[in-house]
């Protein structure tokens, strides 16, 4: 567990908030790490925790029961599944520990506010634009990060159910899982770019299947007869776009949200009141947009 | 020997004397549990909330359980000489299958219960024919399982995790964290009771000692007339069941069936069962051993979290403290051969 | 009288070896029957095919007249026939115990073991046996002359047992330890039981066989009666040729200047004060009773075994030897009794052993190896020391027992060190071969290389030892000049208790 | 003898035929290559693109290239009797090392390169000493090293990919995406090119031969005169080089050190080495048949996506796949060896 802002678990003269999210080596989370320990400067120390992957249940609630033993002056959470989070969040409650839910929402009453951001509206704008660069026609495919977790389920459905709705010519592909890795995302965009050589877009649902998008876009040859859409930022991301490869990307605000999550954090020790979610909202950037303050505060590197 | 010796190579000590297997087994274990006890003395000083009841029982055994309960069936296999790696997915499909037994077919828990450990049982089956009947290398039989099992869970849930419906089926949730000896969670206890069947198995039974067999010398068991592939298979079926029950206890502790969950959790089944000083040649392993073993593995990543030490320092550690561990075992070992 | 047990006609090949061709053979009810034959004659093989392992490609067999077709192992211990295997099937983590009775362990209630009743059944067996072994002590624990008497405890613990195979059971006993297992066998022996004998001793054949049959390149010679022939006899259809047993040590003389001495060595578990001194084109034998500590002294003069205290020196520098490597640079090579641990590569071919220690100063080229140099110095050797050898490709698991050592020995003669331990270099090895390498070790010492020669048979070490450090638990008991040298002096330092004087020769004491 | 010899277990007295090593290496790489034909036959058959060079090349053979590069080290240790579960996230650790030299440090990429491969000899050293020297079983030295290799490369990154220059370092980029060749990229070529010194090396210099030979029996080398010690140490080393190729390799293609990646490569490359006939029992094995393996598992991987075949269903293919192509490997092994 990161400690930054000075201090061991829970002592010292600052307020210890203990941050459990769902990831840690993702630079999605890594952002949230760091919007963070920007918010905690000199007002709080924090640990942040996160297991290797999404599927990773168990090693996150291992964490979150730590989190709670150091009994945290507040303590933020990321679910990667609400119900078997639920105890803990009880005992943390009956430990007068105020507990702020953060990326998506815990379905339980317990936590004060519900610092999130919709990835399924998010998907969908990204299918909107997608719609939008292809002419509502053509044949679209799908690099998932990851079937079974909640941010890669969204981003998937969301994008599935929007073209479904409101693109009737466009034709989806089976979408394609590549464990956010970048190397092997890149193997399956060839693969999809093989068997269906007239493929008109592409979406990578967050930054490892995308960056594997544009790489395997660029290694086929095929960079600017296909359409790509991406997720979250990072560098490779922003290069692409500026150079025009990827046509533009959805990203939240995983910095603003870490900030939030210790803001209302704070909030919550103090005992002041607390809105029950604070949407932290993404925004779609392309060429245009791209250096905009307001995408620019969004986007991490 | 020091000359000629390696780690794995520990058939060749050669005391003096003839030395007992219980000696000899016990030495192993004292030499583990002393490791237990510095680790533990080091954390206990590191930080006040370690050594607390409600942390050693309520985190850091009752997170141990899993991996504990795959490690005590993978002892059996490795103690043939064979290895297993389809444990985590594995175990994986058996969660989904119990989901699917009891939220799906809305059967009673027990049954469900039941029937993914005997599901479990049917996985380690194929394992043992296709290692014993086929005649694969255990490594790639069971490499191969897993890669099929992580499809099947998925395959299985439909790629999502199924609830178990807590009106129906609380009782099955009780079975992880409910607590029928105050403050201790039942996962705990369900550990304890079947680490000692796995202890009675192994060491009382006719199935622990061909087990032991097989490993020390497969070629030789069969000259003597044991049906070496029947028991072959008949062992890695057995670790299944583990594999069954571990399945049952994450999903009970989660109160859903998680497809996805499940790959890695081999690698730490095993480090837990050699550091406990069970030989990866075959031939030599014991429960108690794999328990501690598992018991190291729990202690230092729940008192690393505990001690706030950086997430990606806390494997650079957790890898030094195994080799430290095992290499302490190796010293050992060497003093007691010979040389 | 009808044969208890009789073969016809039965002949095995193997790619590249027809181990068996036609052979026949009776064995009568109440008889041992000694089966000899060079290396590679195809004994084992025989044997293998009567337990059942291999297949025979053609030829029947009868036991008690009925025909006799074992699938395995257990069909044919189930049928009578029970046999103990040149190499050991022993389960080394398993108890003296467990071994005996595995497959056929008390239980209770059905999958229950009953570790009291297997220790107790086991107990009763050693001592109606008269093996002083501990029923619960590990097998891999043991030495190789307990580990053998493992084996003949769970050969003979099956009393169902008709025909009991023994191939070559003696090779890592000592002469009292192969009188109890020829007493078991007397014991074992009733009007309707019998014995198949395998061995390469012909001291013993005399003493247990009643009949002798010769086999050679895997076909039948002859049969004769023990009590009406003399051994030279069967040596001589054995090899198809006369050897002269009668020979001794080849220029023995004084005043050859050392090249190793030893001083002061000790080792944790046994070597206490063993010192000595090895002269330039001698063969210095190593005489004792197995465990007397030969084998931990050359071990641990090549590094192979840590050393407490003491010093060696070769060619009067003093030097330090950590591991085996190091003695290879000093030019000391050690051949072990324990060929297949410690001598062979077993899935790897003959011509990869033979280079192996010499690969980097011989074969070797700016990293490089040379095959075709390694290759033409296998054939040579293949040729000088007779392998029998399909090929110099050949797997060396797949040769006889006999021939492995060969390998072993061509192996060190490549290296040519000029100090060369031999640790029972003709442990399984037949009269024949032996001969071939009793020559070769006197060549080796005429051409100035000095020899450790450590054997458990006396005659060997009179015939070919320029003198004999005699060894007794651990310590040097007494240094015997060849005209010193004879069995009873010998013996009686062998025998001795490390606090008593030695009577015969006390000036002849370590100097 | 056919019931009791398992597909691992071939240092048994068992029966079978007189062959030469290099003349049984032969047959077997023979049959793991009908495999491979038949696979890809099938293929052809499914999918009308899969025969296409720019699919075979550009695609399935670029996509085996780190894969492959793994395995090509991981073949040397495993025919000694080891094994290297560290080779995954040594990888990442190593393309992060490339990173720093070349971004962070701003050293010329080619320096860069050839650090980055040397400190995967490095991190191949560490555990050639923890195996040799310190004589801990290979399995847990590597493990350990694979936890501590993937908190390092985080720490060495602070979490976070470094992203190669294009202007300073662009050819550096061009290792893998580059074509000096026409239509075919250079990683592809440059696995060409270590495969061949690969199998040089372990066939034709001294290193090779000591590698069979700690695998086929360490004891009796060592008593032979040769410094195992040391020679497996320089073994898991040279193996090493490899695992740092491929951190150069990924790191190029994707232009960038990504730290998180390589977690489960290990088991890919192994299963490679293993597929192509190396045995997990040591001292038999071969450079062809492991590259016949990566490329069973690279077909494997991209016929199936080609055809579209579900994901979850994909992993359960491979698993079966394996299966079937180590088996026949087995049934030819029997053949030879039945008498
Ligand atoms: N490395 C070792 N560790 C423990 N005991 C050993 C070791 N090596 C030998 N011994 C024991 O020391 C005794 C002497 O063994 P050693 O083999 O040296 O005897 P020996 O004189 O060579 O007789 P032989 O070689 O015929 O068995 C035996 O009891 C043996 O078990
Ligand atoms: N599995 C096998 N594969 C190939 N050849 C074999 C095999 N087993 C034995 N042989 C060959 O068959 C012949 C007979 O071998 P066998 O072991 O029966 O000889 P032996 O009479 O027992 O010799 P020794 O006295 O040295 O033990 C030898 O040439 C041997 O190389
Ligand atoms: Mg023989
Ligand atoms: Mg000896």
């Amino acid at each position: 567990s990161e400690e930054s802002g000075g201090g061991g678990g829970g002592d010292g003269d600052l307020p210890y908030i203990a941050i459990v999210s769902k990831g840690f080596q993702h630079q999605f989370w890594q952002a949230v790490k760091t919007g963070a320990e920007r918010g905690a400067e000199g007002r709080a120390t924090i640990t942040f925790d996160g297991p290797a992957t999404e599927s990773d249940v168990e090693d996150q609630i291992n964490m979150l029961q730590s989190a709670i033993a150091k009994s945290p002056a507040a303590l933020a959470f990321a679910a990667l599944d609400s119900r078997a989070a639920e105890g803990l969040l009880q005992q943390a409650q009956s430990q007068d520990i105020p507990v702020i839910a953060f990326d998506s929402g815990v379905d339980s009453e317990i936590p004060l506010t519900t610092v999130a951001t919709d990835n399924k509206a998010a998907a969908a704008a990204a299918a909107e634009h997608m719609a939008e660069l292809i002419d509502n026609q053509g044949k679209v495919a799908m690099v998932i990060h990851d079937q079974t977790s909640g941010s890669g389920q969204d981003r998937r459905d969301g994008f599935i159910e929007w073209m479904e709705q409101n693109a009737p010519d466009i034709e989806l592909l089976e979408p394609q899982y590549g464990e956010g890795d970048q190397n092997l995302s890149a193997n399956i965009t060839k693969s999809i770019l093989t068997s269906t050589p007239d493929l008109a877009g592409i979406y990578g649902a967050n930054e490892g299947s995308a960056i594997g998008v544009i790489k395997g876009v660029q290694e086929s040859g095929k960079d600017g007869d296909v359409v790509i859409v991406g997720f979250d930022s990072g560098q490779a991301q922003i290069d692409a776009i500026e150079s025009g490869v990827m046509a533009g990307a959805i990203t939240q605000d995983p910095v603003g949200m870490g900030e939030q999550l210790i803001e209302a954090a704070l909030k919550a020790i103090n005992g002041e009141e607390l809105s029950a979610t604070i949407d932290t909202g993404f925004y779609w950037y392309d060429a245009d947009n791209i250096d905009d303050p307001e995408i620019q505060e969004a986007l991490y590197e | 020997m020091s000359t000629t010796t390696t780690g794995q190579n520990e058939t060749d000590q050669r005391p003096a004397t003839g030395m007992t297997r219980h000696l000899r087994a016990g030495l192993q274990q004292l030499f583990a549990f002393a490791g237990l006890i510095l680790i533990m003395i080091v954390f206990s000083l590191a930080s006040p909330v370690f050594f607390t009841w409600g942390n050693l029982v309520g985190n850091m055994l009752f997170s141990t359980v899993v991996i504990g309960t795959l490690a005590l069936g993978t002892t059996f296999v490795i103690i043939t000489a064979g290895i297993d790696l389809s444990i985590g997915t594995g175990m994986a499909l058996c969660a989904v299958m119990a989901g699917n037994f009891i939220t799906t077919m809305g059967l009673p828990w027990q049954l469900g219960v039941v029937l993914a450990i005997l599901f479990g049982g049917l996985v380690g089956l194929v394992n043992g024919l296709l290692v014993a009947l086929a005649k694969l290398p255990p490594f790639i039989a069971t490499l191969a399982m897993m890669m099929a099992a992580d499809g099947l869970a998925l395959v299985l849930s439909n790629s999502t995790p199924i609830y178990i419906d807590a009106e129906t089926a609380g009782g099955f949730m009780q079975l992880s964290t409910g607590t029928l000896i105050p403050r201790v969670p039942n996962a705990v206890l369900v550990f304890v009771v079947v680490a000692v069947i796995a202890g009675i198995v192994l060491n009382r039974t006719i199935l622990g000692r061909y087990t032991y067999a097989l490993g020390s010398n497969e070629e030789a068991t069969a000259i003597s007339g044991v049906n070496v592939t029947r028991w072959k298979i008949a062992v890695y079926a057995f670790a299944g069941l583990f594999t069954g029950l571990a399945g049952v206890l994450i999903a009970a502790r989660l109160g859903s069936a998680q497809p996805a969950i499940g790959m890695g959790y081999e690698l730490q089944a095993i480090a837990a069962v050699v550091i406990g000083g069970t030989s990866l040649m075959g031939g030599r392993g014991s429960i108690v051993g794999t328990v501690i073993g598992a018991l190291i593995i729990a202690v230092i990543n729940n008192g690393l979290q505990l001690m706030s030490v950086p997430q990606e320092w806390q494997n650079v550690i957790l890898g030094a403290v195994i080799v430290a561990s095992v290499y302490i075992d190796t010293l050992r070992k060497r003093a007691a051969s010979s040389t | 009288m009808t044969p208890l047990l009789s073969l016809e006609g039965v002949s095995k090949g193997f790619p590249g070896v027809q181990a068996l061709a036609d052979m026949h053979l009776q064995v009568y009810p109440g008889e041992v029957l000694a089966l000899v034959g060079e290396n590679g004659a195809g004994k084992s093989t025989l044997m293998k095919l009567l337990s059942g392992i291999y297949t025979p490609d053609s030829g029947t067999f009868e036991l008690d007249g009925q025909p006799y077709r074992p699938t395995g192992p257990k069909h044919a211990e189930e049928l009578g026939i029970g046999i103990i295997h040149q190499e050991f099937h022993l389960m080394p983590d398993l108890t003296v115990a467990q071994n005996i009775f595995i497959g056929r362990e008390p239980r209770r209630a059905g999958i229950f073991t009953d570790d009291r009743a297997l220790n107790q059944q086991t107990a009763e067996l050693l001592d109606r046996l008269g093996l002083d072994l501990d029923p619960r002590s590990i097998v891999g624990t043991l030495t190789v002359a307990k580990q053998q008497m493992v084996e003949i405890a769970k050969a003979l613990s099956d009393e169902s047992t008709k025909v009991l195979i023994m191939d070559e059971p003696t090779a890592a006993l000592n002469n009292a330890e192969v009188a109890t297992l020829h007493q078991l066998i007397r014991r074992f022996i009733t009007p309707h039981t019998a014995v198949i004998y395998i061995s390469h001793r012909m001291d013993e054949l005399r003493a247990i066989s009643d009949r002798i049959t010769v086999i050679r390149d895997g076909r039948y010679i002859d049969t004769v009666t023990t009590a009406q022939t003399t051994m030279a006899e069967v040596i001589s259809r054995m090899v198809g040729r006369e050897i002269d047993t009668s020979v001794g040590p080849q220029n023995v003389r004084e005043g050859r200047e050392p090249v190793l001495s030893v001083t002061g060595l000790s080792t944790k578990h046994l070597l206490r004060d063993v010192s000595f001194e090895l002269r330039k084109g001698e063969i210095l034998g190593f005489a004792g009773l197995m465990g007397a500590g030969r084998t931990e002294v050359a071990r641990a003069i090549v590094g192979a075994d840590p050393i407490t205290s003491g010093t060696i020196a070769v060619h009067g520098r003093q030097v330090r030897i950590p591991h085996p490597a190091r003695a290879n640079e000093h030019g000391i090579g050690y051949l072990s009794e324990d060929r297949k641990r410690y001598g062979l590569l077993l899935n790897l071919s003959v011509a990869d052993n033979i280079a192996l220690s010499s690969l980097r100063e011989k074969f070797t080229s700016a990293g490089f190896v040379r095959s075709t140099g390694i290759a033409e110095e296998a054939r040579e050797k293949v040729r000088s020391l007779g392998i029998r050898t399909p090929s110099t490709g050949q797997v060396v698991n797949h040769l006889s027992g006999g021939n492995q050592q060969k390998v072993v020995i061509a192996k060190w003669l490549t290296k040519d060190c000029d100090i060369l331990i031999f640790d029972e270099p003709t442990r399984g090895i037949d009269v024949g071969a032996k001969d071939e390498i009793y020559t070769l070790l006197n060549q080796l010492a005429a051409a100035g290389k000095s020899i450790i020669m450590i054997s458990s048979e006396l005659p060997e070490v009179l015939r070919m030892a320029h003198r004999v450090v005699v060894m007794s638990e651990g310590r040097v008991s007494g240094v015997l000049d060849q005209d010193r040298a004879t069995q009873e002096n010998i013996m009686e330092l062998a025998t001795l208790r490390p606090d008593s004087e030695p009577s015969v020769i006390s000036e002849a004491g370590p100097q």
